[in-house]
């Protein structure tokens, strides 16, 4: 029994990790764009929500609500003056202005906010569990793993049931073309990025609901959200759900057999699945 | 009056320049040719046009304006529509959706519907849920002429839309070129195909090494003269 | 002797069959030209003779040894040489150091070894004055001389040239047939895929003709030439 | 003479410890502004919480500024890479808030190899040991009704290493004092989750946890800890609840839970540098930062006034040799209680360089106006602390 | 007429000359500095190889790694192992700090050459992740606790007393003094040693490959092995630069040693603001990386933002570095590889 309880609480946590990742996958999908800043921009999220929470005295919910129209601004306002600047074959300078970027939002977060370490409040949702048998799941996991798959449904609608969703595809094809067809793509990329930041305040909410946040904890989180994009497939949204659930069951699965090797079980499990796929689970016919 | 006409237009790869000083103009529902060698600059010439090349704002005027200096999705918005070199359909997307795509953003309704363009080449209808790229090379080169249509423009810009394909596939495409015209559209194809180029066109540039060499009425040139404007002549 | 001979391969891009069961025998010494339409997979069944593409079937074998699963960089070594039809130069490189890899990597050799062949090179193809200039800043018939510079400086015993000839005026095409027949009569195999055609004929022992990957005619050039097939799907001839 | 007497002090500004630091500017004005302070100049240097930096700073305080003497603050990553940059140069050093086996067996080559440790000749350092927190803790589930089984959450760190070391660490002591523990291994950092460890202590039938993770795992291990229906009657921690912020992080989720304490406002103790009891220091600081008092104040305070009480024996302050034999020989009141390095309590091979410091045991109550007070429900060891209450079960 | 070949220009000539200069001011630096001058020095020195060695990676193999910090934490602890362990002299011990990073590097480019672009970039800082670890496991150096180097190991290095008696200075002073030669003597082998990489055919051979990889392979160029040089040369020298920092730090720790910050991250920065692709730009990169640091450095949080904006700025208006704005105004190359052929037809003007 203990065996199905470790690899169900690493499909919950997986589902954690492919909500930190499901912006990631947009915008490393339709770009090729590697944003380092994408775990700091998870932080600068979760401190907005915090600062709607205690300013209106809103739940941390409504103020995730509120907080999303902000974060697409800012977002779209990024890729548009600062990353799309950055867009071409070489790597490295977007390799190195988002890093640019994390030290010197993570460093912007801590003269403003200092160092405490911070919580969205929480109520007796944050502890309630459902009992299934002799395993006790808990309810904010289970939401954070319906809301991860809820965004990825969200995003594959968008994506192949709209026009922004085609012009999306076309431009992540070929954007010289695209903009033969009347498309921007600096407007579809500044759209795309804008969109992935309002991914990322879903994944603040949970990741400061779930435990502790300070300026510096981005940086960690953003290597699962890599992996798990990575052995998903480049673009493949439920590739990328996958991905952050074999990461997540690999590390709860290694800390059952001793909690030293669980962080690294799940390093290994990513190396695996490149090793034998090195374009990942599934990834796109053609690139 | 012209239409689209080019004054002095340069072109630049790095280092490496590719057109020299190119001036051609055409009219209203007018068909032109631009016939070349490889590596002429034909299709350099059709990007630079079409706005993927930016050039100085005066070196391209259409209707009028000066369009040298816009990005290519403005130019696409006056009505400038282009069939790429290579056809360069999205693999993402499906037959239907690559052609959806060129009415990206546009309200404006014309000639040119889903029903008109399956009605130009019927056979896509049958294929319309296929990826673009699972086509044959002339269906394909079906879905990227329809996809310049979709967005109903004034000047359609057509790159070797027969390389690769098979004699009859040609005809077939080519066929297509008087319901377009009468549609109202100025056309300019790019061709190495002289006999080709020469059947359609109401005029003919021929390119050399990034300059116009040669331009005329087909009645007009002789083989000899083509064949010195494309290879070069000894002076 | 057959210096290549190529059995049954076959190559696809997704659907797109682009080389289909093509099977021939090149002789040693022979100078031999590809035709075909645009598209029709020309380009291609070079690139699977040097190995920048790997056939999906058949075998091709170079001097009696099968070279089907060898690697591009080994194929050189042991002596295939080639021109791409889109100059692919070292662009930062100066012309004389484009040349220096090929002639030093192509045959292991030291710097100071092949200095004066570079030179030499160079100066059949005309391209000494521009010897330290970037390749990149190089002009469309500069960089086509470069590429069959390149391809020469390996010392190939087999030489594909992918269209140099195109867009050269008549006098530089005559220089430049000189240079191919020159390098023919040093015995090394030519395999010249052009659509100049009179430069073409004016070289090659034989002729082969592709369509839609297939090898549909191979033989004596002026027969080629005066087949129906070929007036018609090549030259657009309604006969 | 007119040249002052110059102190480096290292510790962790910016980055994941700066919580450390909250008061270092308060306390160091507060010298500044003594009477003995006036002889002294201090350079402050961050650390931002990186060992490799910790280092780099201490380098450039001795070579660059030619400091008489330097302190140091708060946790392994940052005392240690100081304290040992000191030995090599010969720099005497007062360090301090590190238990003090990860700072003296951490700092030696072998650390799995006893009889390779050796003393050191400039380093020293002020606090309590393992030893003490074992002790409190058992003292205060022995005022509970338990099973006496015990799960260790015990990180890959400095603290984490030392605290289930078998040697010196929780696992002799509590196995003589009849408790078991359960001890699954040692995680990472910044882990998301801690199924394992709860499965573990469920199936050993926990009824108490303790351990040293950081704030964040804490958070994490305690959330999880609810939601898989795991609820022992205590939790000691160490170092993750040291700071009311991260207790109010917990939410309600906080109330009793346990911890060392080792200062705070009620240690009857006071300065002997300004006369200020512990009291009034912690007031002042609430005043001037409007923050509520937190444990590093007083060793903050306390290494300056060992600084202070030092340089005020010594002849020659730039002599390191005499500054350290000064520092060997204090016997200072200070307001952490009495410092001197006569080996009390501890084993020979430490005793040269290390003075231990009062320990009692604390626990958070919510307060009806929201927020935590931190009320000492333990004072086995140091009966002159008082107690503000007793031990209670976690509800 | 005959052809001669030559890579040198009248400003490399100037160069070469004030370039032996400074090597012999710079090595008769402990003679005349301070000690922190020599400190200072020596941070400037071991940076300049990781960016070296990280700029021949990523500049001339187009092998953007972010996993360097694997290769310097290796070197660390092997030394740190063979020191503790075996007893072996800190100094010598330096050369198995290098061998301990060829030895990880052959796997990691086993697998991460399968990956690229990005793939690779991400596959190299997840194996460093893996390495850091497995090494915080290993417990007899003190796991995530991490340990520092014996006294009396350090107390009685090779040279340490000569240098001691030779220039009367104390024996934390010869420490400094001998890591700085130790330093110095990478720092020039390292440039030495890939300025001539670059002049040989295999250093045209790199160009070329950079240039267009296809083509490359066409003339026989064996691109895969040039990978696997480039790779294993930057393993090893990162490793010995890895193993020389934490000698003169004496103290090492998992989360120090394996920092994707300080040892991959700035790294990057040194050599991208300074110029990728070309040997002058980590040296730049490196005096303005220094320069920032000890003008700023105290402002804490303020610094790193500078920092991260600086990079974002640098790599928007001069995406070539300072030193490839400086070269492309002024065409100045302190360390010339561009082969110029002179004589013969090459003079001849052209007739038109
Ligand atoms: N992206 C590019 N980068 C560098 N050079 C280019 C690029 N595209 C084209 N060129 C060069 O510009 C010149 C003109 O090319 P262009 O494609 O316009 O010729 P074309 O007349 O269309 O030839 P083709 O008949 O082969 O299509 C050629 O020498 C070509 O090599
Ligand atoms: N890498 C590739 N991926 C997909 N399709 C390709 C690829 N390379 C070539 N093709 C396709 O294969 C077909 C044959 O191309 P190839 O370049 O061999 O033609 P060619 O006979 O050389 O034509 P040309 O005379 O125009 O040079 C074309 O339809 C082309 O689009
Ligand atoms: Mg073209
Ligand atoms: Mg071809």
């Amino acid at each position: 029994m203990i065996w199905v309880d470790t690899i169900l609480q690493g499909i919950l946590l997986g589902g954690l990790y492919a909500l930190f990742a499901a912006g990631l996958s947009l915008v490393f999908g339709i770009m090729r764009l590697v944003n380092l800043a994408h775990g700091d921009l998870i932080v600068m999220g979760a401190y907005l929500i915090l600062l709607l929470v205690t300013l209106l005295g809103l739940s941390p919910f409504l103020a995730a609500l509120i907080a999303m129209p902000v974060m697409f601004l800012l977002g779209w306002a990024l890729q548009k003056f600062l990353l799309n600047r950055t867009l071409g074959d070489d790597i490295l300078p977007p390799l190195l202005v988002t890093f640019g970027l994390s030290i010197a939002l993570q460093n912007a977060l801590l003269e403003t906010f200092s160092a405490d370490s911070q919580r969205l409040p929480t109520d007796a949702l944050t502890t309630a569990s459902v009992q299934m048998g002799p395993i006790s799941l808990g309810v904010m996991p289970l939401l954070t793993f319906a809301s991860a798959v809820a965004v990825i449904v969200g995003l594959n609608q968008l994506f192949y049931r709209t026009e922004l969703g085609r012009a999306f595809r076309a431009t992540s094809d070929d954007a010289t073309t695209a903009s033969l067809m009347g498309i921007k793509p600096a407007n579809i990329f500044a759209t795309a990025t804008g969109i992935a930041l309002v991914i990322v305040t879903i994944a603040a909410l949970y990741l400061g609901l779930r435990a502790n946040f300070d300026p510096n904890i981005g940086p960690a989180r953003l290597i699962y959200a890599f992996e798990a994009v990575i052995i998903g497939g480049l673009g493949s949204l439920w590739g990328t759900l996958v991905g952050g659930i074999i990461i997540g069951v690999a590390q709860t699965l290694g800390a059952a057999i001793n909690p030293e090797w669980q962080i690294l079980s799940g390093h290994i499990a990513f190396l695996l699945v490149l090793l034998v796929r090195p374009r990942g689970l599934f990834p796109r016919a053609h690139d | 009056m012209s239409l689209l006409s080019t004054q002095n237009l340069v072109a630049h790869y790095g280092d490496f320049q590719a057109l020299f000083g190119v001036d051609i103009e055409f009219g209203e529902a007018e068909t032109i040719a631009i016939i070349g060698a490889n590596g002429a600059g034909k299709t350099t010439l059709m990007r630079s046009i079409a706005g993927v090349l930016s050039n100085h704002a005066n070196a391209v005027r259409f209707d009028g304006a000066e369009i040298g200096a816009l990005p290519a999705d403005e130019i696409m918005a006056q009505g400038v529509a282009m069939v790429p070199e290579g056809r360069k359909l999205f693999p993402s997307l499906s037959v239907e959706e690559n052609l959806l795509i060129g009415t990206y953003g546009r309200k404006k309704s014309g000639q040119w519907t889903l029903d008109t363009v399956y009605e130009l080449f019927p056979i896509l209808r049958e294929r319309r849920h296929t990826p673009g790229t699972a086509l044959s090379g002339g269906q394909q080169q079906m879905v990227a002429i329809g996809r310049a249509l979709m967005s109903n423009p004034r000047v359609l810009l057509c790159d070797e839309i027969s390389l690769g394909l098979a004699p009859v596939v040609i005809k077939d495409i080519y066929k297509a070129v008087p319901a377009i015209k009468a549609a109202g559209a100025s056309i300019i194809v790019v061709e190495q195909d002289i006999a080709q180029a020469l059947a359609v066109a109401d005029r003919v540039y021929c390119m050399m090494e990034g300059r116009v060499t040669l331009s005329g009425t087909p009645g007009s040139l002789s083989r000899e003269a083509i064949h010195n404007a494309y290879f070069g002549a000894h002076q | 002797m057959n210096i290549l001979s190529l059995q049954n391969v076959s190559k696809s891009f997704g659907a797109l069959t682009v080389t289909d069961d093509a099977s021939f025998d090149v002789p040693q010494g022979e100078a031999l030209g590809i035709i075909g339409p645009n598209g029709a997979g020309k380009s291609t069944l070079f690139n699977l003779i040097t190995g920048n593409l790997r056939a999906d079937q058949g075998t091709i074998t170079f001097e009696g040894r099968d070279v089907t699963r060898v690697s591009a960089m080994e194929r050189c070594l042991t002596g295939i040489g080639r021109s791409f039809q889109i100059p692919q130069p070292f662009e930062k490189l100066t012309v004389y150091e484009n040349l220096l890899v090929a002639a030093t990597h192509g045959r292991n050799l030291s710097e100071a070894a092949v200095l004066d062949d570079c030179a030499d090179v160079l100066e059949r193809t005309e391209l000494i004055r521009r010897a330290n200039t970037p390749a990149g800043q190089l002009s469309l018939l500069e960089r086509k001389r470069l590429e069959l510079a390149r391809a020469m400086a390996t010392q190939p015993k087999l030489l594909l040239l992918d269209e140099i000839a195109g867009g050269l005026t008549e006098g530089e095409c005559k220089a430049l047939i000189g240079t191919i027949r020159d390098i023919h009569a040093r015995g090394v195999t030519i395999i010249w895929i052009e659509h100049v055609l009179h430069a073409l004929t004016s070289v090659v022992e034989r002729l082969l003709v592709l369509d839609f990957g297939r090898v549909i005619g191979l033989g004596d050039p002026e027969e080629i030439m005066a087949s129906r097939e070929v007036q018609e799907i090549y030259l657009g001839i309604e006969v | 003479q007119g040249a002052k007497i110059r102190l480096g002090y290292v510790s962790p500004q910016s980055g994941p410890l700066a919580a450390f630091s909250e008061a270092d500017q308060f306390i160091i004005d507060g010298f500044l502004g003594s009477d003995a302070g006036g002889n002294f100049e201090v350079i402050v240097k961050d650390s931002q919480s990186n060992p490799n930096r910790a280092a780099e700073v201490a380098g450039e305080l001795i070579i660059d500024e030619e400091i008489d003497l330097m302190l140091v603050a708060s946790t392994p990553e940052t005392t240690n890479p100081v304290a040992t940059t000191c030995e090599a140069e010969g720099i005497p050093v007062i360090s301090t808030v590190a238990p003090w086996q990860p700072w003296f067996i951490g700092q030696q080559g072998n650390p799995g190899d006893p009889g390779s440790w050796r003393p050191f000749d400039y380093s020293f350092h002020f606090f309590w040991g393992l030893e003490d927190v074992i002790s409190t803790f058992t003292a205060m589930w022995n005022q509970l009704d338990t099973n006496k089984q015990v799960g260790g959450l015990f990180p890959n760190d400095g603290d984490g290493n030392a605290w289930g070391d078998p040697n010196v660490g929780f696992p002799q002591p509590l196995d003589a004092q009849g408790y078991g523990l359960t001890d699954p291994g040692r995680y990472q950092n910044l882990t998301d989750d801690f199924s394992a460890q709860i499965n573990a202590f469920k199936a050993a039938n926990c009824e108490i946890v303790t351990g040293v993770p950081i704030p964040p795992d804490f958070t994490t291990f305690w959330t999880q800890a609810k939601q898989q229906g795991f609820t022992p009657k205590a939790a000691s921690i160490g170092k993750a609840i040291l700071f009311p912020q991260a207790v109010e992080a917990l939410g309600d989720q906080g109330h009793n839970l346990s911890s060392e304490v080792w200062w705070s406002p009620t240690h009857p103790f006071a300065s002997s540098l300004t006369g200020q009891s512990a009291g009034e220091l912690a007031a002042g600081y609430t005043t001037a930062t409007g923050k509520q008092w937190t444990q590093p104040i007083g060793f903050v305070h306390a290494l300056f006034e060992m600084a202070a009480d030092v340089m005020g024996r010594v002849e020659d302050s730039r002599d390191p040799d005499e500054v350290a034999a000064a520092i060997a020989a204090t016997q200072l009141k200070s307001i952490v209680g009495r410092l001197a390095f006569d080996g009390a309590g501890l084993p020979p091979f430490a005793a040269a360089n290390i003075a231990k410091t009062p320990l009692v045991g604390g626990q958070w109550r919510l307060k009806d106006s929201g927020g935590y007070d931190l009320v000492i429900v333990d004072n086995s060891d140091h009966p002159d602390i008082p107690t503000g209450g007793t031990m209670e079960e976690i509800s | 007429m005959a052809y001669s070949v030559s890579t040198q220009t009248p400003a490399s000539r100037i160069a070469a000359l004030a370039g032996t200069v400074l090597i012999l001011a710079l090595i008769a630096l402990p003679f005349i500095a301070g000690r922190s001058t020599i400190r200072d020095m020596f941070f400037i020195l071991t940076m300049l190889v990781l960016a070296q060695f990280w700029n021949l990676l990523a500049g001339y193999g187009g092998l953007v790694s972010i996993g360097q910090q694997a290769f310097v934490g290796a070197g660390a602890y092997a030394l740190f192992g063979t020191v503790i362990l075996w007893g072996v002299d800190p100094v010598p011990a330096i050369l198995f700090a290098g061998i301990a990073a060829l030895i990880i590097a052959v796997p990691t480019a086993f697998f991460a050459f399968r990956l690229n672009g990005a793939y690779f970039a991400i596959g190299t800082w997840v194996i460093a992740e893996v390495v850091r670890l497995l090494v915080s496991q290993w417990k007899t150096l003190g796991g995530g606790t991490g340990t520092s180097l014996p006294r009396d190991a350090t107390g009685d290095m090779w040279f340490v007393g000569a240098i001691e008696t030779a220039l009367d200075v104390r024996s934390a002073a010869a420490r400094d003094i001998l890591a700085y030669w130790l330093a110095l003597a990478l720092a020039l082998a390292t440039i030495g040693g890939i300025y001539w990489l670059l002049r040989t055919r295999r250093g045209l051979a790199l160009a070329a490959v950079r240039d267009n990889v296809e083509a490359a392979k066409s003339v026989g160029v064996d691109a895969g092995r040039m990978k696997w040089i480039v790779f294993l040369t930057s393993a090893f020298g990162t490793g010995l630069a890895g193993g020389l920092i934490y000698m003169q730090k004496a103290r090492i720790s998992p989360d120090a040693a394996f920092s994707v910050t300080d040892w991959t991250a700035y790294v990057i920065f040194i050599v991208v603001i300074g110029g990728i692709g070309t040997i002058e730009g980590p040296i730049i990169g490196v005096l303005v990386f220094f320069a920032l640091q000890s003008l700023l450095a105290d402002f804490g949080s303020w610094y790193l933002m500078t920092l991260g904006v600086l990079a974002i700025v640098i790599m928007l208006v001069a995406p070539r570095g300072l030193w490839g704005l400086l070269s492309e105004r002024t065409g100045l190359h302190l360390f010339p590889i561009r082969r110029r052929l002179s004589g013969g037809m090459t003079e001849r003007k052209e007739t038109s």
